[in-house]
């Protein structure tokens, strides 16, 4: 496999910045780590994962769909819409690399959300595998292998190099882009240190949950459970754990008078909030506990019986870390399972 | 005192004093302990749980819980009776409602804290003699307590309880804390400083409402963000102004209001010192009107409720601090 | 009103005026041709305590550089005691924008009465001075409200 | 870059006809003249006029109409308020066609129909019954039986007596909830009434309606012997997309805008009770 010494990072990222915008995570002086436009000096963060997910580069938070001008009773339509930049994200861990295929399931199918594809065609993904996965990871329970992360291309550490293999074509043209600066090396070290990772991602606290109870076929039995009363008490209706989601995909469509001219833009919102499905002659999930079970059966059920079994979750961990009340995905699954 | 509590809530469900008890239930690690309502004994047995990590504060339930039929039985640190005393001065709970044990407080511990110094793997986490043992999948780590204290509690203002039915442990003082330090410090700094260092923290916001939501103080039945009529209503940060204006607004609406309980800056996944903005009002409030403590005491006007003639004009902002 | 000719920055400026006093005073200033700027926009209000802070906030939103808010001198409120809460607010709201790094000279409160109409032109003439010395409002700006 | 369907049409409102005191109804037209698209009945719009909302309304013109495309709204929320105090000659946005359509094409085809709408829940049906008209060899019986609270509340009742009741072939069946002067067809709430006319078994049934409405009619079908298979429905839940992308409204897995807003009742009655 191609590698580069770990000491030379900053000789790469240089290389990468030189053509395309580059994207890695970083530690910001509270300490947390966060996706950032890479500028000479910048050094990548040795945390296992940024607070926001890397679905912002394809489905950022807020976007300009369209404007309007208003000119009596007239109306025009203008269309904003700009060729994406080529960039590349640098680092993303295993589970946000899988999100994005899940993303794509919903923004890539018909009708195509040229916004997103838009962006995702520009976009070259450079996933990062894990070393130090923590308590809180369980991408092991939707199949993914945190020592061999998806993406365009992958990298690996053995703790002295960056080991770099492409999984497509957009990620050999990124290899081919930094060659130079690339050498042949021995993987044999790096074998053993993604052994010692996968065990230790055996030995992780949530290392035996399984979905193997969960599937579209569970819908009625689990939309009518007893226990999202008791899960949902305590849920504030906040939307932190949507929005720290990497698969959390849902949107709203707002309208900004700017004083002149109307802009049209979506931004991300959650089915938590209790506006989401207010109608103006009423709203059928009108309790938290309605909001509450939205959100789980989407990505526990829902999201399967329309994906052919791929759960909405990819196991990252950040609602486990990030939740105000501390009730997550792992405790419904736990509460919820009906073996 | 876990067991102590437990004991004491099995008691009172027992004699028929109250039905439901709101205390804290054990997640799956050391920390992730969620605010909960117990019904009965084997409940209580199964997974209440008080311990350093059981930071909520769960006045905030009892807006919904003390209008239900029956009576609740909470637990209230300190720092929680503050806001639960301010909630009755607004009558936004049923005092009858609702049987207060006042407990011991903090200090507590913030996780996230432990994380930075980059302790993960977290599988338990002991205190022996205010140091944290601290077992991890990658062997046993350790640091000082201290260091893993929660922000609100390491500038904690009072231990004492301002209203309960009943105390558990000893009743503590009204702390001279340091609370102020940091307003002071970014008072002190030049406007341009000051406006980076907001820019820095608030461009970090991703509107959640986490810290709408979980404000004692925030109890409107419909919030003025989620009002389509209002104008305002905004889902996203769109723009920088946004930023500022969610926050700004959030802290003027509980001006006055707020006890300083730190909550909003414990459950912001982002890490903004939301609490800074809160206590600036409650640093000016005490130098323009008179030293006030919302939730001190469940009678006096609020004092953006009240005005005296001699109130120092608007244009103090002009005369005072550094440019 | 004077008109402007050189391309010196403009700055604009909203004035919120109480019905009872300030706007009268605006109308005296009027009446008795005073000059002020015509930066200066005014939106009247019943009350100077009418003014809410999302009031001041949205119209630097919309382009406002500067923001000031008339009332009738404290004890003389229409409604008695209206605008002794205008000023505990806006001391706090002004204190709260110049914690954020808000320029403070962009936000003043003044009492006009209806026979201030002199003193209604002289604060304005002077609160546009000292706002044009600041420049456009960049930091409390909503850069989707910009004319480009 | 492709169209993204996000990305409205402008839309004309040639016409605008008050048919209830709170229910208008309003032509739409192309900027160039003609229908802005096609459309299968029981298919859905979003129209908006930015800065004020945008929401979805079902299509009430017939496919069959080759000029223009008409929306009955009832004045309801912000938008629809809007929409009743424009004028004639006010451009809206209009994007679609969302959703699927009354299968009038193969299942409905050949069968004997039967419509039951209360209120507004005819703005939907009525697309479908002209398409039934204008292609009447496809069609066996057609039976129409519909309810509003008063006789101003009937929607299109001009063109239910001008053209509906002197077609060969359909049977109108009115319903008024309480009596009142001039009137002097049937009184009484729509499940009730479609009892009392006990209609064929070998009806297929298009329904729409208050949901309370739908769900005492439903029963009273069963009642008289009609199956689940044999009964359609459409929905309607908040929408932001239109496109089963937004994630707001689902039943279960489903999205109406994407998987309905037709649904047969054996459909829904697989999906949890959430609408």
């Amino acid at each position: 496999m191609l590698k580069i010494s770990l000491d030379k990072l900053d000789k790469l990222f240089e290389a990468i910045s030189a053509t395309k915008t580059l994207y890695i995570p970083t530690d910001r002086e509270d300490g947390a780590a966060e996706y950032r436009k890479y500028e000479s000096g910048m050094k990548l963060s040795s945390a296992l994962n940024t607070v926001r997910s890397a679905k912002d580069f394809f489905f950022p938070q807020t976007e300009n769909l369209v404007d309007f001008k208003m000119d009596g009773k007239n109306i025009e339509v203008i269309d904003v819409r700009e060729e994406s930049e080529d960039f590349v994200i640098f680092g993303v861990r295993a589970c946000d690399a899988r999100s994005f295929t899940i993303l794509d399931k919903v923004f890539l199918a018909e009708p195509v959300d040229s916004y997103y594809k838009n962006r995702r065609d520009h976009g070259t993904v450079v996933a990062m595998a894990c070393t130090r996965p923590a308590e809180t990871c369980f991408c092991g329970t939707f199949g993914i292998d945190a020592a061999a992360p998806e993406g365009d291309a992958a990298c690996y550490s053995d703790g002295e190099s960056l080991f770099i293999e492409a999984h497509n074509e957009k990620g050999q043209q990124f290899i081919d882009s930094i060659a130079s600066l690339l050498k042949d090396g021995d993987t044999s070290k790096l074998e053993e240190v993604r052994a010692k990772t996968r065990e230790i991602l055996k030995k992780l606290p949530l290392a035996k949950l399984t979905t193997d109870n969960f599937g579209g076929d569970k819908l009625n039995e689990y939309f009518n459970s007893d226990k999202w009363g008791e899960l949902s008490e305590s849920c504030l209706g906040c939307g932190t754990c949507t929005f720290v989601c990497p698969t959390c995909q849902c949107y709203d469509i707002k309208d900004f008078n700017t004083g002149h001219g109307i802009k049209r833009f979506r931004c991300w919102d959650s089915c938590m909030y209790s506006d989401f499905t207010k109608m103006a002659h009423g709203n059928p999930r009108l309790t938290q506990l309605e909001r509450f079970r939205q959100r789980f059966m989407h990505k526990l059920v829902y999201f399967p019986a329309n994906n052919n079994g791929e759960f909405g979750c990819v196991g990252c961990g950040r609602c486990l870390a990030k939740c105000p009340i501390s009730m997550n995905i792992v405790k419904v699954m736990k509460a919820l399972e009906v073996k | 005192m876990q067991e102590a509590m437990i004991n004491k809530a099995k008691q009172l469900l027992a004699d028929g004093v109250v039905d439901r008890v709101i205390g804290w239930k054990r997640g799956e690690f050391a920390y992730d302990i969620t605010p909960a309502v117990f019904t009965s004994a084997e409940e209580l047995d199964e997974s209440f749980v008080y311990d350093d990590f059981t930071a909520a504060n769960v006045s905030k339930y009892l807006v919904k819980e003390s209008r239900k039929d029956g009576k609740v039985l909470a637990f209230l640190k300190p720092c929680d009776t503050y806001s639960f005393n301010q909630l009755v001065k607004e009558h936004r709970v049923v005092r009858e409602n609702v049987y207060i044990v006042g407990i011991p407080g903090g200090p507590k511990l913030d996780a996230e804290k432990i994380k930075a110094k980059g302790i993960t793997g977290i599988l338990s986490v002991k205190n022996e003699n205010y140091t944290l043992k601290i077992e991890t999948v990658y062997g046993e780590e350790s640091m000082p307590f201290y260091e893993a204290v929660l922000d609100k509690c390491a500038s904690c203002k009072s231990k004492k309880h301002v209203i309960y039915d009943e105390l558990m442990g000893e009743e503590g003082d009204v702390l001279d804390s340091n609370r102020f330090d940091m307003v002071e410090k970014l008072e002190n700094m030049t406007a341009q400083e000051r406006y980076d260092f907001w820019r820095e923290q608030l461009s970090k916001c991703i509107r959640c409402n986490a810290c709408r939501n979980v404000c004692p103080a925030c109890t409107c039945e419909k919030c003025v963000f989620d009002n389509p009529d209002s104008g305002i209503e905004n889902k996203a940060p769109a723009d920088s102004f946004e930023e500022n204006m969610f926050h700004i607004i959030r802290a003027f609406h509980v001006a006055g209001r707020c006890t300083d309980c730190g909550e909003c800056s414990r459950v912001c996944p982002q890490n903004i010192p939301l609490h800074l903005l809160n206590r600036k009002f409650i640093k000016d409030i005490n130098a323009f009107y008179g030293e006030y403590q919302a939730g001190e005491d469940a009678v006096s006007r609020a004092p953006l409720n009240e005005y005296k003639q001699n109130d120092c004009e608007a244009n103090i902002v002009h005369e005072r601090g550094v440019e | 009103m004077q008109v402007n000719e050189n391309k010196e920055f403009q700055p604009l400026i909203v004035a919120f005026c109480c019905n009872w006093c300030s706007y009268a005073g605006a109308d005296l200033a009027g009446t008795n041709r005073l000059n002020y700027p015509d930066n200066i926009k005014i939106i009247r209000v019943p009350c100077s305590c009418r003014v809410n802070p999302m009031f001041i906030l949205r119209a630097f939103q919309r382009g406002a550089d500067g923001v000031i808010l008339c009332g009738c001198h404290p004890g003389d409120c229409h409604y008695t005691s209206g605008n002794y809460f205008t000023r505990r607010r806006m001391t706090l709201l002004f204190s709260m924008l110049d914690f954020l790094g808000i320029e403070r000279d962009r936000t003043r409160v003044e009492w006009v009465s209806a026979a201030e109409g002199a003193k209604f032109a002289a604060t304005m003439n002077e609160f546009t001075e000292a706002v044009k010395k600041l420049g456009p409002n960049r930091r409390l700006e909503d850069l989707r409200c910009r004319k480009q | 870059m492709n169209n993204d369907t996000l990305i409205p049409y402008i839309g004309v409102v040639t016409d605008i006809r008050q048919d209830t005191p709170d229910v208008k109804t309003f032509r739409v037209v192309s900027p160039e003249g003609g229908k802005v698209f096609e459309h299968m009945p029981g298919q859905c719009a979003m129209l908006s006029i930015p800065g004020v909302g945008e929401a979805m309304f079902s299509i009430t013109s017939s496919p069959t109409n080759r000029e223009f495309m008409e929306f009955s709204i009832k004045k309801c929320g912000c938008l629809t308020t809007w929409l009743h105090a424009m004028d004639v000659g006010q451009q809206i946005t209009i994007r679609g066609p969302y959703g699927n359509a009354f299968p009038v094409e193969t299942e409905l085809k050949g069968k004997d129909l039967l419509f039951i709408a209360g209120g507004i829940g005819l703005a939907p049906l009525r697309s479908v019954i002209n398409y039934v008209r204008d292609n009447r060899s496809n069609y066996g019986d057609v039976q129409v039986i519909y309810g509003s609270r008063s006789k101003d509340d009937l929607v299109d009742y001009q063109e239910i007596i001008d053209e509906w009741m002197n077609d060969d072939g359909i049977e109108v069946n009115l319903t008024i909830d309480n009596p009142q002067e001039g009137w002097d067809g049937h009184v009484g709430f729509v499940p009730n009434y479609v009892k009392e006319l006990d209609p064929s078994i070998n009806k297929t049934v298009l329904i729409c309606g208050p949901p309370i409405m739908i769900k005492f009619t439903l029963a009273g079908l069963k009642e008289l012997g009609f199956k689940e298979t044999q009964v359609y429905t459409t929905m309607e839940l908040r929408m932001k997309c239109g496109v089963g992308k937004c994630g707001r409204c689902n039943i279960g897995n489903k999205y109406v805008c994407k998987d309905g807003p037709v649904f047969r009742f054996d459909q829904l009655g697989e999906l949890p009770d959430e609408y």
